[in-house]
């Protein structure tokens, strides 16, 4: 009875999601200047937001918008002015000989391979709330820290590493070459001097 | 006010954590602790010679070695355990691996620290980054949860595409780095949908659960469950580089720093197949009838592609990198037999491979010469003059690529294939082998280029007029001695090493 | 049985392993002292296999001298070694030629390495007559393959690069067959019963079906044909044998070949006698036209190597032969061509690197009227050129001889076309001393230094056996035989073949 | 001596292996001293040998003599045992009596040549084998012998190695005789899978019981044998090549034994061709048209050695033709009196050769009985004996012969007259040339450059040996100042030369005595009568038709040496009735060489260059080349754009979701 | 009128499938990011729809960690392309083929 009234949305709100997030999609395909394409990904990710809210994801939702929409995006749009990539690309003809027609064909393939995969109806075969139901009168929130904390504690403390990669990789990549150490490699190991750790790790610092 | 946040605290329901077995995990946590001690050091300590961090980096592979062997102990004393509240399994495979990942975190350090001497950007961050992804491996090895696994991948990945771009001033290391992060992360996406896919089809990401469910109840229809175990085997194929998720491959290998690709080839192969060897073996084993045709078309393909383009190769990362793509070849022979033996065939394998491959790149790390750009096969020409024993190992650690008697390479094959005979796939085992005769067409190519005397100098002239020095920095001599010294001795007496591969799968 | 505590054979294997660790470890600078060693080493090692035919039991058809360890249990993998009479005289073979091999010849350059191949290559042959578990034989069979395409690649002429690598490659491509035949035939025998590579156990087990076992013969047979080599997988031969340095071509023709030709006898017909009679015809064809065809090949050859490389497709072909026509005297003559083939090629091939060292060319057309100067040279050549014509009391005739008898009772038209192919040896060997040795000497021909004592004290040995065999085979019959009749008996128990009753009765005036 | 008959072929071996040793270092003359007392003494064995067997009745008259076992596997066994019988000592005695006289002649002959000691070497060994040949009491030892007798002509025709024509007879004969062998070999084979053993005593037995195909195969393929060491049609080619040897090798290997080795295997094996009684026939014919067929031949050769050479394959085909009639008495009978004379007419011709340094052609001799007394009574003697002119040797044995030929059949005996009256014809032609007539030599170029005028000998694998390098061959043999210098005139041989052909020529007058055809001087016949026992044919013919057979054949005889007396001695017309196809002995070498060299050679070079380099090698560097090829071209794929990467991925992906959807039956 | 979850997963399938064939068509190294983000948003709605089919909280959960990996990549990611068009700046993915064959 629960689950009954859990299931029930509103078509509406699906159906206008659905043209938000496809449309959002396909301008980011198609969109020359990388500008747009990064606020149409933004109008995607509002309308997977609102299908979270429409299967009762709120937390989720939030999170989504303001990840991704509120960091990620404008982190896309940060580099696109650093490194200024923002002239629009020709996406007219493509260098790549058929490249785009077997591209799409593979998409279409794929598609319809999955889709026939679930019958289009029999999807989700599994075993019912394994990890606790989603439903029920508890907030969502607490639900899902419940089972973050308990369920997935340790994919959640690993994560962390993952961060710490995130931060000391950027670092490396975007701090300056070294200069050329001088002399041939012949002549013993080349002392590499500190100060350039020191300098690598002052602005991995900053 | 302080009644109210009272109130508000009172209300919530503590949640009870589960115990985290630290002992269990103490390999990872070595790992990950030491390279947060790299990061400390470097910020607090004042002078910091270069030899420091490989010294760190050193003892935390060592130590997290002797981790694992102390688990391997426990595990066969005391049986597999599944921890934090299942996200973990200690096993013989997991620890198998953890060793091995070990052992490419010693070796990969010791390339590591001459070649970043020489090439001038000797810093923490490279070890940062190699125990880091070396961490993600381990917890791949050990993860019992398809997002776990997930993540241990994505650890695992992340930092080798810095890796790969590690070198300031060579632009094919940034074009490697993209390429691999590309498609990496392509990939990736694949194989976190396949999860999902999984997920939905089983109602758990749980390895235990999924496999246990499988049992129960056969799903009338698994057509979701059956996309997204080939969207699995996509994700980890990747990572294996396998035909025809291996188009990275040549590009990555090439372009990476030396160390760099010596590492990657090691640990990310491993990792990979210890994802790829647990989930469809042990998770996915009452769908082999699925899956198994798919790894044989997957391993002939990738047997013929591997060798047959190596030959073509002038350049020798590139070359080794496809030979590299036939031995994961090889590999999946070992799971397609889909048995025991298979997977220890596999292990044996990977543990060969391990030891040859990076004892490869320690090679061409010295012979790369400053700038890590003198990789043309020609550079091999007469090596034999200039460096008898250099050479001379190089030479067994190529005749053991090739599958040549008495060392671990042949071995690894003789296993795996035996492994596909036993399980009736007499036309997989025969294709192994003659791509093997392929394979060892450019194995010996280069040992003839090294054993021919080069234009100008005479032959007995050991490095005379006309030759530039090539010098072998102790480090890197350590890593090539130890990976041929291994290569002949567990080729000779091998029942350690199979005894262990087959501990490892005995609980699987 | 013939039972003694001391791993005699183990020692035989490993001795000269030791030797070429030993040799690896002293200095460059020394050759003398290399050479030195690794010749005593050699010698040491003939010594003791020489004392093997000795002590040998004569009349017990079993393995002698077995002793046995477990090397790979997990694998059932173990190291058996033993001998019989089969392997006996190939074993004596290798222990006699390597000290030849390699005091005969001089070598041009790092006489180091050289010296370490040759004594891990005579490790490998020993360990591939010697070793009674399938799986440590194909190691052995296989690692032989290393030590050649050094010695080749390092130490021949011009081509020998492509000649060394198309040696491997080709062998390696037969092998791959039968490491799978191999496994299967092991796996599927097995039936429950512990996996085991022990030939002696395979053999009692034999349990394959019957068309299994024909297609595990069959790769077998892929990997020995291509080692023998039988025609039309022969043609790595001549390149190896022309572009092979002296001593390696003689190793090559000497002992390698005899890797095949043994393996066919005791790893595919001893394992499967009812495909080997199936596919009896087969093999005899081959072999006969390898026999006929190599022949006709070595008429029209310009380089003295190659033209005895072809002779030793045709000889190799007797050997098939005899052992496909499954009688004791085709058999037994078999393994006695092995024996005799090894020592007149060999043999041969030594003269014509002497030749060389000489006069810097193989081409027949560059040589004439060399028994001018060198009388003593021709005389030895013409002796050894007769024995492998064939020339009654010498080595050639009893086994070639026994060899067409036996077949010629089974399967008689194979027979007489083979006779034919001795018509074309003495043809083509003829010709060739004709060109090389008669007429008047010209140019760098005239005048030419004839065999100095050491080459003497190198052919001598050679020599006496090649007359020996001849004259008084009996000996060495003496001890094949056993061996022969109970694997023939062997493949009457199992299949329908039956030999006529003349190869087998006795005449009772055994005076 | 019976028991230990060993010695007789032991002696000549001892000798081969002592000269081997210290041949050189004794050098001449002691080498030749060495080999001949060898000879010599296995020569009173046999006599000894000989005595004793006399001595026995008749049926005690074959002793065996087992030494030891040779080869043995299974049920086959070959011993090497020595069979004697009348038979085997009769062979024995003229071979190491007439070798005997040989080697003396040797001594002198190869005077001054530099491989003097290696002569005998070779000439011991060549005894040795020819008495394995004799005395082996199994086909397989007969057999070693045989070859080992080949092999000796091999080494003894190519002793003057220097000279091409040498080198190519010497082969050409080895090869020609393989042909015969491979026979021989399938002879035996079938010998043994018959009777289950080579020995003759067991084959002979078994004979009886055995089917008549395979004893008319194996009598047929033993025959073929016989052809090639025989030089019967149509492997005789060898025979007049091997007159490259030196000259005692032709007197005592390509005339008074070896050739004759096919003669006494047929012999030996009697009983069997008297079951075969086609293969009989066969033989005889094949034996009529050799005689005759080289008669003709030898009518037109001007070198004075083929004439002989051609004779004496002729006088072989009578052999033949009387092994085929079934008179195996008059076969050996021949066999022996031949020996005598056509060993006589070698060395007289040696002789000859000799006083006049190396001149061979008969057009450039002449009136040389005065300066030659010896040489030339004694030739004269050879030559009577072999036109068959009574009371010599020849006469008696080419009578009975004839004779038994008559009662097989007319016509044979036809062709055997008429080569009766050719024999005379040449025989006498070359008498006349050689000893009457004018002093040609005289005006011949200095023999140190002499050109061999006869049709140049054609090898069997390249073209012609050239003639020139006779010079070559003079070099390396005594050189005329080796006689003692007296310059071009022609003289008179040493003793030690001159000897042997007295005691041979007397043999070839008396030699006829051994069997006269009147009743109990059929000496021969009585003694041999164990050795062949029924299966010897026996005379009907009433003596009336005996002695018109004898008168025509003397006739005959005459009428041959009277045609030579009118064109040579009256008319002097120097080269008449001398057609060139007669010279090219009917082309049949050439014939050989169009026929079965060149096709063979194209064969080969086909096999060689074609299958082997082409063909297999083709395959073989082909697959090399597919795998670089398919490497090229998957290498394309292998773009570098990381978006054609991601497109491979999803390839992969798409292929993969396809087989599952076919699995879950999606479709 | 109701929307059962198999819209949802078609929607998801067809926006992973946008995604994938975006990556394969856009040259511009940043866009093919976007498109990989795409991908990782169809999979997270498609764990929240199971999530929710399944009744399952689990499901909801899995998808914070989608996003922490994505946060990384994206860091390292732009980092990549930070440092190679730093000096090349317009340059596309297909600029990049130094290292091919």
């Amino acid at each position: 009875m629960l689950l009954a009234a859990a299931t029930k949305v509103d078509a509406g709100v699906f159906v206008a999601a659905a043209v938000i997030v496809l449309s959002g999609a396909i301008g980011v395909v198609i969109s020359s200047n990388p500008v747009h394409a990064a606020l149409s990904l933004v109008l995607t990710l509002f309308g997977v937001a609102v299908l979270f809210v429409a299967q009762e994801a709120h937390f989720l939702a939030a999170v989504q918008v303001i990840v991704y929409a509120g960091a990620i995006v404008v982190l896309f749009l940060f580099v696109i002015m650093l490194i200024g990539v923002d002239r629009a690309e020709n996406v007219r003809q493509e260098p790549l000989k058929g490249q785009r027609p077997i591209a799409v064909l593979l998409g279409i393939v794929a598609l319809a391979e999955i889709l026939l995969l679930s019958r289009g109806a029999d999807w989700a075969t599994g075993a019912r709330s394994l990890g606790g139901p989603a439903s029920g009168p508890q907030p969502n929130v607490e639900k899902l820290a419940e089972s973050i904390f308990t369920r997935y504690l340790f994919a959640f403390e690993i994560t962390s590493v993952l961060l710490v990669i995130a931060v000391v990789g950027a670092v490396t990549l975007v701090r300056k070459p070294p200069p050329e150490p001088a002399g041939d490699e012949d002549d013993g190991d080349v002392a590499s001097t500190p100060e350039a750790a020191v300098g690598a790790m002052a602005e991995g610092d900053a | 006010m302080i009644t109210l946040l009272a109130q508000s605290a009172a209300d919530l329901t503590p949640i009870e954590t589960p115990d985290v077995e630290y002992s269990a995990m103490l390999p990872e946590l070595i790992l990950i602790g030491g390279a947060l001690l790299l990061l400390v050091v470097v910020s607090v300590v004042r002078r910091r010679p270069p030899w420091l961090w490989t010294a760190i980096t050193l003892a935390t592979g060592a130590a997290s070695m002797a981790a694992s062997l102390v688990l391997w102990f426990d595990v066969r004393d005391d049986g597999p355990r599944r921890v934090v509240a299942d996200a973990l399994v200690v096993d013989g495979f997991a620890v198998f691996f953890m060793v091995l990942v070990s052992v490419t975190v010693i070796l990969g350090a010791l390339l590591a620290t001459a070649y970043l001497d020489r090439e001038g950007f000797s810093g923490p961050e490279f070890y940062v980054l190699l125990l880091l992804s070396a961490s993600g491996a381990v917890v791949m090895a050990s993860a019992n949860d398809l997002i776990v696994l997930f993540l241990g991948l994505e650890i695992l990945s992340i930092a080798l595409y810095v890796l790969a771009g590690f070198h300031p001033r060579r632009m094919e290391s940034k074009e490697a780095a993209m390429k691999y992060f590309v498609l990496g992360a392509f990939s990736s996406a694949l194989f976190l949908y396949g999860i999902a896919l999984v997920y939905g089809a089983t109602g758990s990401t749980n390895l235990g659960a999924i496999r246990q469910f499988l049992a129960a109840n056969v799903a009338p229809n698994s057509g979701v469950l059956l996309g997204g175990v080939a969207l699995i085997l996509v994700g980890l194929g990747f990572k294996v580089a396998v035909v025809p998720f291996h188009t990275w491959t040549p590009d990555v290998y090439q372009g990476s720093p030396s160390p760099a690709t010596g590492f990657m080839a090691a640990a990310a192969k491993a990792a990979g197949f210890a994802g790829l060897l647990r989930v469809f073996f042990s998770t996915f084993s009452t769908l082999r009838l699925d899956w198994r045709p798919a790894v044989l078309a997957i391993a002939v393909v990738t047997l013929l592609v591997g060798s047959v383009l190596a030959v073509v190769q002038t350049d020798i990362k590139r070359m080794l990198a496809y030979s590299s793509i036939s031995h994961a070849g090889y590999v999946m022979i070992g799971l397609q037999a889909a048995s025991k033996e298979g997977i220890a065939g596999s292990l044996f394998y990977l543990l060969a491979y391990t030891f040859m491959v990076l004892g490869s790149f320690a090679v061409v790390t010295v012979v790369g010469r400053k700038g890590d750009a003198n990789h043309d096969l020609s550079a091999y020409k007469g090596l034999a003059a200039r460096r008898p024993a250099l050479a001379l190992a190089f030479t067994v650690l190529l005749l053991s690529q090739a599958g040549v008697p008495f060392t671990t390479g042949f071995l690894a094959k003789f296993y795996v294939i035996s492994a596909a005979v036993q399980s009736r796939s007499y036309a997989l085992a025969l294709i192994g082998m003659l791509s093997a005769v392929i394979a060892a067409f450019f194995y010996l190519r280069i040992t003839v280029l090294m054993y021919t005397p080069p234009p100008g100098d005479g032959v007995t002239a050991a490095g005379g007029e006309g030759v530039r020095r090539l010098p072998v920095p102790a480090a890197t001599g350590v890593v090539v001695a130890v990976a041929a010294a291994f290569t002949v001795a567990f080729g000779l007496v091998p029942s350690p090493m199979i005894h262990f591969a087959r501990q490892a799968t005995l609980l699987l | 049985m013939n039972d003694l505590d001391f791993p005699i054979l183990s020692t035989i294997i490993l001795l000269p392993v030791v030797a070429a660790a030993a040799v690896a470890l002293l200095p460059k600078n020394r050759p003398d002292v290399i050479k030195l060693v690794g010749f005593l080493a050699a010698l040491a090692t003939g010594v003791l296999t020489v004392w093997l035919a000795f002590a040998f039991d004569v009349g017990d058809a079993g393995y002698q001298f077995v002793s046995q360890h477990n090397w790979i249990e997990d694998l059932g993998i173990s190291w058996i070694v033993g001998v019989d009479g089969i392997s006996l005289f190939l074993v004596v073979l290798t222990g006699v030629l390597f000290p030849i091999a390699l005091v005969g010849p001089k070598v041009h350059r790092d006489v180091k390495s050289y010296t370490a191949w040759m004594l891990v290559l005579e490790a490998g042959c020993l360990g591939s007559f010697l070793s009674l578990d399938l799986f440590v034989f194909f190691l052995f069979f296989e690692v032989t393959l290393v030590p050649m395409y050094f010695i080749i690649g390092g130490w021949g002429y011009d081509n020998r690069v492509y000649a060394s690598i198309k040696f491997f490659l080709y062998t390696l491509f037969g092998s791959a067959f039968m490491l799978v035949g191999m496994l299967a035939l092991v796996y599927l025998s097995a039936k429950g019963r512990p996996v085991t590579f022990d030939v002696r156990e395979l053999a009692e087990r034999g349990a394959l079906a019957e068309n299994t076992a024909r297609w595990v013969f069959l790769a077998f047979t892929a990997a020995f044909a291509v080692k023998i080599p039988l025609f039309p997988v022969h043609t790595w031969l001549p390149d190896a044998h022309t572009e092979a340095p002296t001593a390696g071509s003689v190793i090559l023709a000497g002992v390698l070949l005899k890797l095949g030709t043994y393996g066919i006898l005791r790893f595919g017909v001893s394992l499967f006698p009812s495909a080997a009679v199936d596919m009896a015809p087969l093999l005899l064809t081959l072999a006969t036209i390898g026999i006929i065809y190599g022949a006709l090949v070595a008429t029209v050859q310009k380089d003295l190597k190659r033209l005895v490389a072809y002779s030793s497709v045709a000889h190799l072909g007797f050997i098939v032969l005899g052992t496909f026509a499954l009688t004791s005297q085709g058999v037994s003559g078999g393994v006695l061509q092995m024996v005799n083939h090894g020592l007149s090629t060999g043999a041969l091939f030594l003269l014509v690197g002497m030749i060389y060292e000489r006069r810097h060319t193989r081409q027949i057309s560059e040589l004439n009227g060399l028994q001018k100067s060198m009388p003593i040279m021709a005389a030895v050549f013409t002796v050894v050129m007769l024995s492998s014509i064939g020339l009654p009391g010498l080595n050639g005739f009893v086994g070639e001889f026994l060899v067409l008898t036996g077949t010629f009772i089974t399967r008689r038209w194979w027979a007489v076309v083979a006779t034919g192919g001795v018509i074309l040896a003495a043809l083509y060997m003829l010709w060739a001393y004709q060109r090389v040795f008669h007429g008047t000497p010209t140019g760098d021909n005239v005048g030419l230094p004839d065999m100095t004592w050491r080459e003497r004290a190198v052919m001598a040995p050679l020599l006496v056996l090649i007359v020996f065999l001849g004259v008084y085979p009996q000996p060495v019959l003496d001890r094949i035989n056993p061996s022969v009749d109970s694997l023939v008996s062997r493949i009457e128990k199992a299949t329908d073949h039956r030999q006529p009753a003349v190869a087998t009765r006795h005449e009772v005036d055994d005076e | 001596m019976l028991d230990n008959a060993f010695l007789i072929p032991l002696l000549p071996l001892v000798g081969f292996l002592v000269l081997v040793a210290v041949g050189r270092r004794a050098g001449e003359p002691a080498a030749g001293w060495i080999g001949a007392s060898a000879v010599g003494a296995s020569f009173l064995c046999t006599l000894v040998a000989f005595f004793e067997l006399l001595g026995r009745e008749h049926e005690a008259r074959s002793v065996g003599d087992h030494l030891f076992t040779w080869i043995q596997v299974g049920g086959f066994r070959v011993d090497a045992g020595l069979l004697l019988d009348p038979l085997s000592i009769t062979m024995a005695l003229f071979v190491t009596g007439v070798g005997f006289l040989i080697h003396l002649y040797s001594i002198g002959y190869m005077h001054g040549d530099e491989r003097f000691s290696k002569f005998f070497v070779y000439l011991n060994l060549f005894v040795f084998s020819m008495l394995m040949l004799i005395l082996g009491d199994s086909l397989l030892l007969t057999f070693l012998g045989w070859e080992g007798v080949g092999a000796c002509s091999y080494l003894l025709i190519s002793f003057w190695f220097e000279r091409e024509s040498a080198a190519s007879a010497g082969k050409k004969a080895f090869v020609v005789n393989r042909i015969g062998d491979f026979g021989f070999m399938i002879a035996m084979f079938l010998c043994f899978a018959t009777f289950g053993t080579l020995q003759y005593a067991g084959i002979i037995e078994g004979a009886e019981g055995a089917p008549q195909t395979t004893l008319t195969a194996i009598a047929l393929l033993l025959f073929v044998g016989a052809c090639g060491k025989s030089a019967q049609l149509p492997l005789f080619v060898w025979l007049p090549d091997a007159m490259e040897g030196p000259t005692p090798v032709s007197a005592l290997i390509h005339a008074a034994t070896m050739v004759t080795a096919g003669v006494y295997l047929m012999a030996r094996v009697a009983p069997v061709l008297a079951l075969t009684p086609d293969v009989a026939t066969t033989i005889a014919i094949v034996g009529a048209l050799t005689a005759f067929f080289a008669a003709t031949v030898a009518c037109a050769q001007n070198d004075i050695k083929r004439v002989l050479a051609y004779s004496t394959i002729s006088q072989l085909g009578y052999m033949f033709l009387a092994i085929g009639s079934g008179a195996y008495v008059a076969a050996i009978f021949h066999m022996v009196t031949h020996a005598f004379f056509k060993a006589l007419l070698f060395l007289g011709a040696g002789s000859v050769i000799h006083g006049l340094h190396d001149e061979q052609d008969m057009k450039r001799m002449g009136a040389l009985r005065k300066w030659m007394p010896v040489t030339s009574a004694t030739f004269i003697i050879g030559w009577l004996a072999i036109a068959g002119v009574p009371p010599f040797a020849g006469f008696w044995s080419k009578d009975d012969i004839l004779l038994n030929a008559y009662e097989k059949s007319p016509i044979l005996w036809a062709v055997g007259l008429l080569t009766a009256l050719l024999t005379a014809y040449y025989m006498a032609r070359q008498v006349f040339l050689v000893f009457w007539g004018a002093e040609r030599w005289r005006d011949a170029p200095a023999a140190a450059n002499a050109e061999l005028t006869e049709p140049e000998p054609i090898a069997v694998d390249h073209g012609a040996g050239s003639a020139d390098t006779a010079v070559v061959g003079h070099a390396a043999h005594a050189g005329p100042d080796a006689h003692g210098g007296h310059g071009r005139e022609p003289h008179e041989s040493p003793w030690l030369m001159a000897g042997p052909l007295v005691v041979l020529a007397a043999l070839s007058v008396v030699g006829g005595l051994i069997n006269l055809p009147f009743g109990s001087w059929a000496r021969l016949e009585h003694w041999l009568e164990p050795v062949f026992g029924e299966s010897l044919h026996h005379v009907e013919a009433t003596s009336g038709t005996k002695l018109t057979l004898a008168a025509v054949a003397v006739l005959a005889a005459l009428a041959g040496i009277g045609f030579a007396y009118a064109t040579f001695m009256k008319a002097h017309r120097l080269d008449a009735y001398e057609p060139a196809i007669l010279k090219r002995a009917w082309g049949i070498d050439a014939l050989y060489a169009a026929v079965i060299v060149t096709p063979g050679r194209a064969l080969s070079s086909f096999a060689a260059y074609v299958v082997d380099a082409k063909i297999i090698d083709g395959v073989v560097n082909g697959l090399g080349t597919v795998v670089r090829g398919s490497g090229g071209v998957l290498r394309k794929v292998q773009t570098g754009y990381v978006r054609n990467y991601a497109l491979g991925v999803a390839f992969g992906a798409t292929l993969l979701l396809g087989w599952v959807m076919v699995r879950s039956g999606g479709v | 009128m109701t929307v059962g979850g198999e819209w949802y997963l078609t929607l998801a399938a067809a926006l992973f499938t946008i995604g994938a064939v975006g990556v394969l068509v856009r040259r511009n190294v940043l866009v093919m990011f976007m498109c990989v983000e795409l991908m990782l948003n169809a999979v997270n709605l498609t764990f929240v729809t199971f999530a929710r089919m399944l009744d399952d909280i689990g499901g909801q959960s899995l998808v914070f960690f989608v996003l922490v990996v994505a946060a990384a990549e994206v860091v390292v990611g732009l980092g990549i392309i930070v440092a190679i068009f730093r000096r090349r700046a317009g340059a596309t993915a297909d600029d990049l083929h130094l290292l091919k064959g």
